[in-house]
């Protein structure tokens, strides 16, 4: 075995997030790690790579006992790693980010063109072909994806591990990346792959290990699993497959109830060209479009975190402001934000608090929640949407990444908005409460609630949505409704330029 | 209640000990007698001597659970000072002058504030720029000498007594309280901690951040000018040139020690009124243990890095570890004893 | 040809520096005689060199207070050191540099070992190293070596009668020696990637206790050298010296285009920094006519002006970028 | 002429009375004065100097931080062939470096308030007790060695507490203070020497809240007769204090104007007068007369 995990322990205040795992990874195989939002993936490849130091267990690598100390002792090693939601360091270069830690040097000093060289060399094999001098942070959270897998794939000398590699990519970007894992596996190199994408572990990966609440359930060969007993492992019960149907777009009377809402020659210059958008009540339209499309931005506009140069918006009771996110609260809606970590959660406040956050501020600070009132929503969302927390008082930077997103979520539930915009709402999370989320969303739609969805995921829009608007280039170029939708007419309407 | 006692048990600890040792070396100091009219003895001169930095700790306390920080509240004080004297030697009556003078510890308030949350300057930055030019504005009023004034009724601010307390210690007291219960009754403390954790998605999440951050400094304006009130009204006199001098780097320790971290977020204002206690004894208790001055910073600076050891989170962390491991370690022996 | 937008913040500082001299220019064309340009190299040498320490540890995403303190303690240690052993001077400034370096490091392992705020350990630094500075000596003693002297002496006599002191091109030196570290070096690299984050920085493969205790001794060993230079220009050692130093040179720093809260700057700004708050004192100097209280509001609000123009050109500039 | 004139900073009422004087003084005799502060810092001081050497200025006065430090720049100074006068403290350079130094002698204010002690207590036993100024700054030090100087060898007269009070009232009252609490609540205090008037001025406040009598339970002398000393001797709350006066301006601008009409070179040392002032001394008068110098 190259890499093999004996009984690892690892426990933080209040929480016992592995106990006893036992892992083991081949040279030459890609294996999957997979469990619900919480189970312990990441804590295990941060034991792993020493950035969390274990509790007990034993880690051999080529049949040696290493104890790594540090993540530059783990690389030094020969294990590479793309870490959840770290995209590297914003304020450096591409290059820097790339070669960091293993600077070419002239005469003791950082040989800036070597460095460049080099840097766009390991960017080569993705076809990347962008500025190596400019700011990680001027690129956006794909492109920093690829560039932190590529930094991880020229560190691993024996195992490369991908913590969640593909949750901002794109289809053809995830082909590119497996072409890369299948040449290093070919290699001889070991592969750790942690997804909530089962189509990309099943293309993939050569074995899987199931996780459940901290422990090992199963490691079994992808070829002889399917999809419903390797969801079942990850669950510990079956998950009822009705959520992924199609939504029952007949079945439906939105068609008779009223308009909600319209905005006209919504745009900003330089940012998104103007565009209409009519919302009717209990509907959910769907944003579809490459990375960098601008459906972000489109969101944003909506919800007045960026003012739009022109146009406006109205109900059937005249104009609704919404210059601002406080107008736009204040007029009905509600913006889950893609970034959750830099724009959705507070990480030192409690997951009640989190709750409560954007109903207290609506409310005004002279108006306290009261504390029953606060207990009482935080149990009636982590109830409901199955947030894995020991306590609502638990500090929210402490829940795993999907379990995150799920507060967020009840955040704005909690509001009871008329227009709720998702971007992203299921990145990261698990096929358990992806299927809660996407029930979520057509009960809510129910009591006239509408519904903007933003997501790469297109088999998600298909099945959740009424209309789905596709954007390119900065512009809604078309819109299909109703039975047109479909993955293939939204993929087509992605990459043909204005036909029809 | 209890959890917030719970809180601030370190801080207590911390206070008990120095006492304690501060009597070690001048036994008298918990002595305390009443005199017919008022209490005498080093505490109640440390309950009174701590209110400018308890004062000033109240609203740095809040800046900083916003992650920011106000360099200025020293030069804040002189500046409400010079104002106070400067109105009460014109004849203003009192209330007018201590309105005056609070709307200017206001207004100095609100610039910081503007500069932060409107232009975006940095707070350290921003609260430095009034805090070289505010002493200047202070001296301007006063023309840079010390402006004396006779009124009895102001100077009871600073020296009167209530029931035998010293009138500056109550003050502090009371403030301390008032700005507690109005974080913890409304929802203010809350917003306040949420805009210091993560600004941007507070403003998503609809809290009027920019709004929180100008009404925090304009709070540790007051707070300040209200400090510099005490300070006039102690010495019967503004002086423009020395009130306050490096008094925000006792009220920022104040606030540190008091266990309050200075990346913002989760305040207790409480622990930093503790924090102003243990700086102050400090300070009297290296005056009545008679070492000489040139040792006082030496001392002082010994004593808070102790401090700040004993409280820092990693030991915490440890402690905590400790604790968890005893109590396994006997559960686990008691499991044992009842299976044999 | 495109600029990189990673300069702006230094091209506006040192376009807002030499539109700043241009002005004072105007009125009083004596600014610009080489003794006026001497005096500011001389005049700012231990500024720009402990500017230099504090922007790698600003850099960093840390702040330390404890510099001035630390001049103050090394030309104290100097003086008492020279006055009362016989120990030769250069051994006396290597011992002096060592001290100010181990007593930085202290600092930087609390900071590291404690996870406490630099701010706070370094205020405690600061109280300790004035209060060390008192405990040698009370008094102000000045330095009569002959090794001071020769030091004190060497300057090259500029076409003007203005004079490039040893003490100002050591300064210019530190400063390239200072970029060099920062961005041209694995250490370097390290700073501005605990700057971006300690989290990810950590992940990155960051020493991060090595490197923040590398980080505050930096700045001790610059502070020190500092306070050399600091003692030579004065020819002295005194308890009570530069008082609020590091409030000046965060200033200068910030003035310099880093930001405070880390992970983007160039030490090459900072000596612009340091400049522009040399010229600020030169102005007013030139000028003599405003009141002790007039100065202070006065060096305020250039302080301010400096910032906004900053800010706003920056901002126009990145408003372009994005245009174009 | 003009003159430049780089003095320390605005700390205390009585520097700002030196400055007022200086610019009236300039203005009487028509030169024109480049005033500078320096917010308490020696290298702002020097580059002042360098400044106005490069400017080119007729004269210079300095009232110097601090006493070492200051030959490099003399003698850039000197080289330029400007004239330099020092004001009210003492650098230990060597004196062909400037012109000459007008001030009183700091050793000796504190030797005139001792002595007055010593004659105001006899043989009895007197417990004193010392706020001191800033530590470290000269007039600190000096004032302190002055007035041990004076009780040396008067073993009936012995400082029992001394501590800083920053040379500021707040420092005076809340060290006064804690040395009330630590000597008996006053009892066992016999006098105070203070280093300024104001610390003095803070003091008295105290003590008349531990509810004694400044000046009569507590003998008080202090240094410098500012205005508001006088008020308080005057209500008999404070016994004497020596006077600093802030006119130095007057003789330096004497002096210059000798050496600019025909090269005269001044004494090295004009030293002005260390008056002692005691409640006999018409304290009411002494005050309307200072109240407008803008201390
Ligand atoms: N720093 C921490 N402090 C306290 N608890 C933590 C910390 N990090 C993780 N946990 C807890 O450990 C458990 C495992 O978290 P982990 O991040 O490993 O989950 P995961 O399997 O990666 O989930 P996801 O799919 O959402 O990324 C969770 O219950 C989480 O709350
Ligand atoms: N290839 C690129 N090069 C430079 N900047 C890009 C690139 N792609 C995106 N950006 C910028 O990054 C920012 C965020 O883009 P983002 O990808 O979030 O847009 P989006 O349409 O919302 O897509 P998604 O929601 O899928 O991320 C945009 O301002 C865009 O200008
Ligand atoms: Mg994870
Ligand atoms: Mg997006």
């Amino acid at each position: 075995m190259l890499l093999s995990i004996t009984s690892l322990s690892k426990s933080f205040v209040g929480a016992k997030a592995l106990q006893g795992v036992d892992f083991e990874l081949a040279a030459g195989e890609v294996h999957a790690l997979l469990g619900e939002n919480g189970a312990g993936k990441s804590t295990l490849i941060k034991c792993l790579t020493g950035a969390y130091k274990r509790d007990a267990g034993e880690i051999r690598l080529d049949g040696v006992s290493i104890d790594p100390s540090s993540t530059a002792e783990a690389q030094a090693l020969g294990i590479g790693t793309v870490y959840q939601e770290v995209n590297l360091l914003p304020n450096l270069t591409v290059a820097q980010n790339l070669t960091f830690g293993r600077e070419p040097r002239r005469f003791g000093l950082v040989d800036a063109r070597a460095q460049r060289a080099q840097a766009r060399a390991m960017l080569e094999p993705y076809g990347l072909d962008i500025d190596v001098d400019r700011d990680l942070g001027a690129y956006s959270v794909a492109i920093r994806q690829i560039i932190a897998i590529a930094r991880a794939v020229a560190l691993s000398g024996k195992v490369l591990i991908l913590d969640e590699p593909t949750a901002s990519l794109d289809a053809a970007e995830v082909r590119m990346l497996f072409t890369i894992v299948r040449k290093l596996r070919a290699e001889g190199l070991g592969i750790i792959f942690v997804s909530h994408f089962l189509d990309q572990v099943f293309a993939i990966c050569d074995r899987v290990t199931v996780l459940r609440n901290g422990r090992k359930i199963v490691t079994e060969r992808t070829a002889d699993l399917d999809r419903v007993r390797l969801i079942s492992h990850m669950l510990g019960r079956d998950l009822e497959e009705a959520a992924h149907e199609h939504r029952k777009h007949a079945d439906t009377d939105h068609a008779q109830r009223g308009p909600l809402l319209t905005f006209k020659a919504v745009g900003r210059a330089g940012m998104i060209e103007p565009f209409d958008l009519a919302v009717g009540e209990g509907e959910v339209i769907g944003l579809a479009g490459l990375l960098g499309s601008g459906r972000t931005e489109s969101a944003e506009l909506l919800f007045g975190v960026r003012t739009s140069d022109s146009g406006s918006a109205s109900d059937q009771h005249g104009r609704v402001a919404h210059g601002s996110p406080r107008e736009a609260i204040a007029a009905g809606f509600g913006f889950a934000p893609e970034d959750r970590k830099v724009d959705g959660i507070i990480a030192e406040l409690s997951v009640r608090e989190n709750i409560v956050l954007a109903l207290q501020a609506k409310r005004g600070w002279m108006s306290k929640i009261s504390r029953q009132e606060q207990d009482a929503l935080a149990e009636r969302y982590i109830g409901r949407l199955d947030i894995r927390t020991s306590s609502a008082d638990k500090p929210i930077g402490e829940l795993s990444g999907g379990n995150q997103q799920k507060v967020v979520l009840a955040r704005w539930l909690a509001m009871n908005p008329r227009f709720l915009i998702l971007d992203e709402p299921t990145r990261g999370i698990d096929v358990g409460a992806h299927a809660e989320i996407v029930r979520l969303i057509q009960e809510i739609t129910k009591t006239g609630m509408a519904v903007l969805v933003i997501s790469s995921e297109l088999e998600e829009l298909v099945a959740v949505c009424d209309r789905v608007i596709v954007v390119r280039d900065r512009r809604h170029v078309t819109e299909l409704a109703g039975a047109d939708i479909s993955t293939d007419a939204i993929v087509r309407a992605i990459a043909k330029p204005e036909a029809a | 209640m209890i959890r917030s006692l719970q809180r601030i048990t370190p801080q207590l600890l911390t206070l008990a000990a120095l006492v304690a040792l501060v009597t070690l070396f001048f036994p008298n100091f918990i002595s305390i007698s009443y005199d017919g009219a008022r209490f005498v003895g080093p505490i109640v001169d440390v309950l009174k001597r701590s209110a400018p930095v308890a004062l000033l700790a109240v609203g740095m306390t809040l800046v900083i659970a916003t992650r920011g920080i106000d360099l200025s509240v020293g030069t804040v004080m002189a500046i409400a000072g010079a104002v106070a004297a400067y109105a009460i030697t014109s004849g203003f009556g009192l209330p007018a002058t201590l309105a005056l003078a609070l709307l200017a510890g206001l207004a100095a308030g609100l610039w910081n504030g503007c500069l932060v949350a409107l232009i975006g300057i940095q707070p350290i930055v921003a609260t430095l720029i009034l805090m070289t030019a505010g002493r200047g504005i202070a001296q301007l009023i006063t023309e840079g000498r010390i402006l004396t004034f006779s009124n009895n009724d102001f100077a009871f601010i600073g020296s009167g007594t209530v029931y035998g307390m010293p009138f500056p210690t109550i003050l502090w007291l009371a403030t301390a309280i008032l700005v507690a219960a109005l974080m913890r009754r409304t929802a203010l403390g809350l917003l306040i901690e949420a805009t210091g954790i993560n600004r941007a998605a507070s403003a998503l999440a609809g809290v009027n951040a920019t709004v929180i951050l100008i009404a925090v400094y304009m709070a540790s304006g007051f707070c300040a000018a209200l400090a510099g009130i005490v300070a006039t009204a102690d010495i019967r006199g503004a002086d423009a040139n020395n009130a306050g001098l490096w008094l925000e780097l006792d009220a920022i320790l104040a606030v540190v020690i008091g266990g309050n971290s200075l990346l913002g977020g989760r305040f207790s204002i409480a622990g930093a009124m503790i924090g102003a206690l243990i700086i102050q004894t400090i300070n009297t208790g290296i005056v009545l243990a008679g070492f000489p001055s040139e040792y006082n910073l030496v001392i002082k600076a010994g004593l808070v890095l102790v401090i700040l050891v004993m409280q820092s989170p990693n030991l915490s962390a440890d402690w905590f570890y400790l604790k968890t491991l005893i109590s396994e370690r006997r559960t686990a022996r008691a499991e044992r004893k009842e299976a044999s | 040809m495109t600029i990189n937008p990673r300069l702006y913040p230094l091209l506006t500082t040192i376009g807002i520096f030499i539109v700043g001299y241009f002005l004072c220019y105007l009125q009083f064309p004596n600014i610009l005689s080489t003794r006026v340009v001497g005096n500011l190299l001389t005049d700012n040498a231990y500024l720009g060199i402990v500017a230099v320490g504090m922007t790698i540890v600003i850099l960093s995403g840390g702040i330390d207070l404890s510099v001035g303190s630390v001049i103050a303690f090394s030309g104290v240690f100097i003086a008492v050191m020279l006055r009362d052993t016989d120990l030769p001077a250069p051994l006396v400034i290597v011992m002096l540099l060592v001290i100010t370096s181990a007593f930085g490091a202290a600092m930087g392992w609390l900071i590291h070992a404690l996870a406490m705020p630099a701010f706070i350990v370094t205020l405690a630094g600061m109280f300790l190293a004035r209060g060390a500075a008192y405990m040698l000596t009370i008094d102000s003693i000045a330095i009569t070596d002959p090794f001071f002297a020769a030091i004190q002496n060497a300057y090259w006599l500029m076409p003007g009668r203005g004079r490039l002191t040893l003490i100002g091109v050591l300064m210019v030196v530190v400063v390239l020696a200072g970029a060099l570290l920062a961005h041209r070096t694995r250490f370097g690299a390290s700073v501005f990637a605990l700057g971006g984050g300690e989290q990810t920085a950590r992940l990155m493969g960051v020493n991060v206790g090595r490197t923040t205790v590398l980080i505050y001794a930096f700045s001790g060993l610059m502070a020190g050298l500092s306070g050399v230079v600091f003692s030579v220009y004065t020819g002295s050692g005194y308890p009570l010296a530069t008082v609020g130093t590091e409030l000046t040179a965060i200033a200068a720093v910030v003035i310099g285009g880093t930001i405070l809260t880390g992970g983007a700057g160039y030490v090459i700004g900072t000596l612009f920094g340091v400049l522009t708050m040399g010229l600020i004192q030169t102005y007013l100097v030139f000028d003599g006519s405003l009141s002790s209280w007039w100065t202070k509001i006065v060096i305020g609000m250039l302080l301010l002006l400096f910032i906004l123009l900053q800010k706003g050109l920056l901002r126009l500039t990145a408003f372009g970028a994005a245009r174009a | 002429q003009t003159v430049g004139f780089s003095q320390i900073g605005s700390e205390s009422g009585w520097r700002a009375a030196e400055t007022t004087l200086t610019r009236q003084q300039a203005e009487e005799r028509g030169y024109t004065l480049q005033f500078s502060d320096a917010q308490q810092r020696q290298e702002n001081q020097i580059a002042a100097l360098r400044s106005f050497i490069a400017q080119g200025v007729d004269a210079i006065l300095i009232a110097p931080v601090v006493a070492t430090g200051w030959d490099s720049v003399l003698q850039e100074a000197q080289e330029a062939e400007i004239p330099v006068v020092l004001l009210d403290r003492q650098v230990d350079s060597s004196d062909d470096l400037y012109l000459t130094a007008v001030g009183s002698d700091l050793v000796h204010e504190g030797e005139v308030a001792g002595e007055w002690l010593l004659g105001e207590v006899g043989e009895e036993e007197c417990r004193v007790v010392e706020l001191q100024g800033t530590t470290g700054s000269s007039p600190a030090i000096d004032r302190a060695q002055g007035f041990r100087n004076a009780i040396e060898g008067h073993a009936n007269v012995e400082i029992v507490r001394s501590q800083t009070g920053d040379f500021t009232r707040a420092g005076g009252k809340s060290v006064m203070e804690s040395f009330l609490q630590a000597e008996g609540g006053g009892e066992n205090i016999c006098a105070l020497y203070a280093h300024n008037d104001d610390m003095a001025i803070g003091a008295i406040q105290a003590i008349k809240e531990a509810g004694l009598a400044p000046g009569e339970d507590i003998k008080i002398v202090s240094i410098d007769a500012v205005p508001d000393i006088f008020q308080a001797m005057a209500a008999g709350e404070a016994n004497a204090t020596v006077e600093l006066t802030p006119n130095m301006a007057g003789p330096a601008f004497d002096a210059l104007e000798a050496y600019w009409a025909d090269g005269t070179e001044p004494e090295k040392f004009i030293q002005t007068e260390s008056r002692l002032y005691t409640q006999a001394d018409d304290p009411a008068a002494e005050y309307e007369a200072r109240k407008d110098l803008g201390y």
